[in-house]
């Protein structure tokens, strides 16, 4: 992979081969860079662990029906026809996976990282999720048990990560903006 | 398929490799992919997420290694729309000598001559996914909750959700979540056969054996027809 | 280990290509490789066959998959003879400098931190075959022809000769071949631990279920430790 | 592998710091070379499979005993410590693979030919192998049973043709000229 210019050209000859029947606009490349640079994203999932954190209904509702609780959040970005939000504790850590292919809550994560997408992350964290875990630098208590979770259908899984001790007192947004992407996926804490 | 893409357990394949402010397109030509996707799907050759996962699997394996994500939906897309008929190759070997490329560089589309999906008409509009299949689906589930179930011991040519790394394994249900359309069959055309779709857990040791990590186990969404109940 | 190696039953890989009148070496460069691997042995670097295929298949997938079968041996041998300091990289990237070459192109060799046979003995000299092994090794074999066994389930992250595709899988022993050194130890220079090996034979319905062939089964050659007893 | 320039400059890399460290010689290359090509290739097993058809105390010896039974001809070439030969007759057809790396009776068959040790015939024989046979232009009757050998151990597999039906008064020469290795290979019947 140190050279895509093949790629990169094939992507390009299809992409004009569609423009010319008609089948694809010019602009929709900027359309997709746009949407998924400014408004689907991680960004959105943070504003979603937030809202958990102070509401404890919220909370118990986004347990409960993930799909349900987010709707009104009314989030584009597509590959979240069913989300379920499941929650670390001080004994369960959760961490999700797609060893098939690489399938992600987009609604509410954007578009994953590469290493979500390459054959190590995929391979290994089913196998060895303590090993790969404490490579991300979460070191779990040996009591701590770890649930990982391959994505084999079009159930979509984001992790509700715990608080952070010492974000007594911030409001809803200051909490989101302490959310990051890898605590959502479950390959980090906070 | 037992294919290249089936990583879940895998060795060898080295430490994560995280980058640094990461982009969300490392390049333009990642973007461009993702619209000729849309444009595909948009105009009926992606029929549905399912047959496009399954000519993913079907690209050159050193590809799937080497190409990385979105030189693997190059691949899926290319397939699909040769094998509809809406692009020909010749013209996109030229697409791609006209810009300086070389036409016979190695490309990741694995096109059939006689694709198995040619024929497929989904079988109602929009019926595709859960809230219609369910509706659709009368008789209830066959596992509940705290059920030991074992999975199907053999792969198959075709697309499937079941990894090989849970084959012939026993594990618990954990959560049922209504009929959805199985891959399996609806990859294929060959109908979307709604049926109930469960999380089930394994232990690590099951999965792994002895070298399993203590205090770990995997769950994945497996359809009904890959799970058989265990006797106690 | 469950790595790119474990070819048998994948999908994905064509149609067999043949050539006319091929030639037993296509490059001289594949003759060198078998010079250099013979000269490893010489020197104590492979230490015995089962080191030497674990060592190939650590090599990196991608190149597995694309530098063919001398390409594979390189990168074993390269692995080993600097896991050994034998060979030191940098030296090797001077010499491929020298020759014009491009010393940081993509290399097959992966070789370990810390190996894990770096203190590796052979139990007894020239004791690593039949014969020997056969000598020292009391126990009559657990399994007579015709007795039916099941597989191990589960992989291993070292070297072993059960492929992935019968596991989990029952057959019946149709020879009895005496005790032979167990790869899965020796490789790691974990002890020659001798022991029967059993021709096993599997139904092709057994190992692919309905989409097998009709009329087909598969032999492998299977140590005792891979094997259980099946009660009727 | 279109391109295989990387692979021959590391490995004449390889050899010359080996051979400065006096651990190979200059010339082992040609005998490498030498060995394989005049000395070690199926031309032997061709013999062992013409004395099998014109002399059966012979052939009943090496269905027996293969390891023993070839040791009158004193072959060279290795990885050949185990011999089994299987008999292919109207009712069994047996063809040979190793699908974990390349295993091979070298000292009766040679090196093995590049589709032996590819990924395509590796992954399929042992699956499919009908398909893969008719592909090699090998029609087996639907009543032919057929058992794929794939070489898991030290034990190395030879398969015996049937002789062929035109091969009346052939002496045991002429016979061996007929025999093909991919034959002993199971993948041709003669």
């Amino acid at each position: 992979m140190s050279d895509d210019q093949p790629q990169a050209l094939r992507a390009e000859a299809l992409e004009a081969l569609l423009i010319e029947q008609g089948l694809l606009s010019a602009e929709a490349v900027d359309e997709v860079i746009a949407t998924y640079n400014e408004r689907v994203g991680p960004m959105n999932g943070a504003r979603v662990v937030a809202r958990a954190w102070v509401d404890p209904a919220f909370k118990a509702r986004l347990l409960a029906d993930g799909t349900a609780a987010i709707a009104e959040f009314a989030f584009e970005g597509g590959q979240t026809e069913k989300l379920v939000v499941v929650e670390n504790t001080d004994t369960l850590h959760n961490v999700v996976v797609c060893t098939l292919c690489s399938c992600y809550p987009w609604a509410v994560l954007g578009l994953p990282p590469k290493w979500y997408k390459d054959p190590a992350y995929r391979s290994r964290v089913v196998r060895e999720p303590r090993r790969v875990l404490a490579e991300f630098g979460v070191h779990l208590a040996e009591q701590t048990r770890v649930r990982v979770w391959d994505s084999s259908a079009e159930v979509r899984y984001m992790v509700l990560p715990q608080r952070p001790a010492d974000s007594e007192g911030l409001d809803e947004a200051a909490l989101a903006a302490r959310v990051s992407r890898d605590a959502m996926i479950g390959v980090a804490v906070l | 398929m037992d294919g290249i893409h089936d990583l879940g357990g895998k060795h060898g394949f080295g430490a994560v490799i995280r980058e640094t402010d990461e982009p969300v397109f490392h390049a333009r030509w990642e973007a461009r992919v993702f619209a000729v996707m849309r444009a595909a799907s948009a105009a009926g050759v992606i029929r549905n997420a399912d047959q496009f996962r399954h000519a993913i699997e079907r690209i050159d394996p050193l590809a799937y290694l080497g190409h990385g994500y979105y030189g693997r939906w190059l691949g899926g897309i290319e397939t699909l729309l040769r094998e509809a008929g809406v692009v020909d190759v010749a013209d996109l070997e030229a697409a791609i000598a006209a810009r300086g490329g070389d036409p016979r560089a190695p490309a990741a589309a694995r096109p059939d001559r006689q694709p198995a999906h040619i024929d497929y008409q989904p079988a109602a509009p929009g019926s595709r996914r859960e809230g219609q299949a369910s509706a659709r689906f009368a008789p209830g589930a066959r596992f509940a909750p705290g059920a030991r179930v074992r999975t199907r011991a053999t792969g198959t040519a075709g697309h499937t959700r079941l990894p090989a790394y849970a084959r012939a394994r026993c594990g618990t249900v954990i959560a049922v979540h209504g009929a959805w359309v199985f891959p399996d069959s609806n990859a294929h055309g060959a109908g979307e056969n709604p049926q109930h779709l469960y999380t089930v857990e394994f232990s690590g040791r099951e999965l792994w054996g002895d070298e399993a990590e203590p205090g770990t186990c995997v769950t994945l969404d497996l359809f009904e027809q890959y799970l058989q109940e265990v006797t106690p």
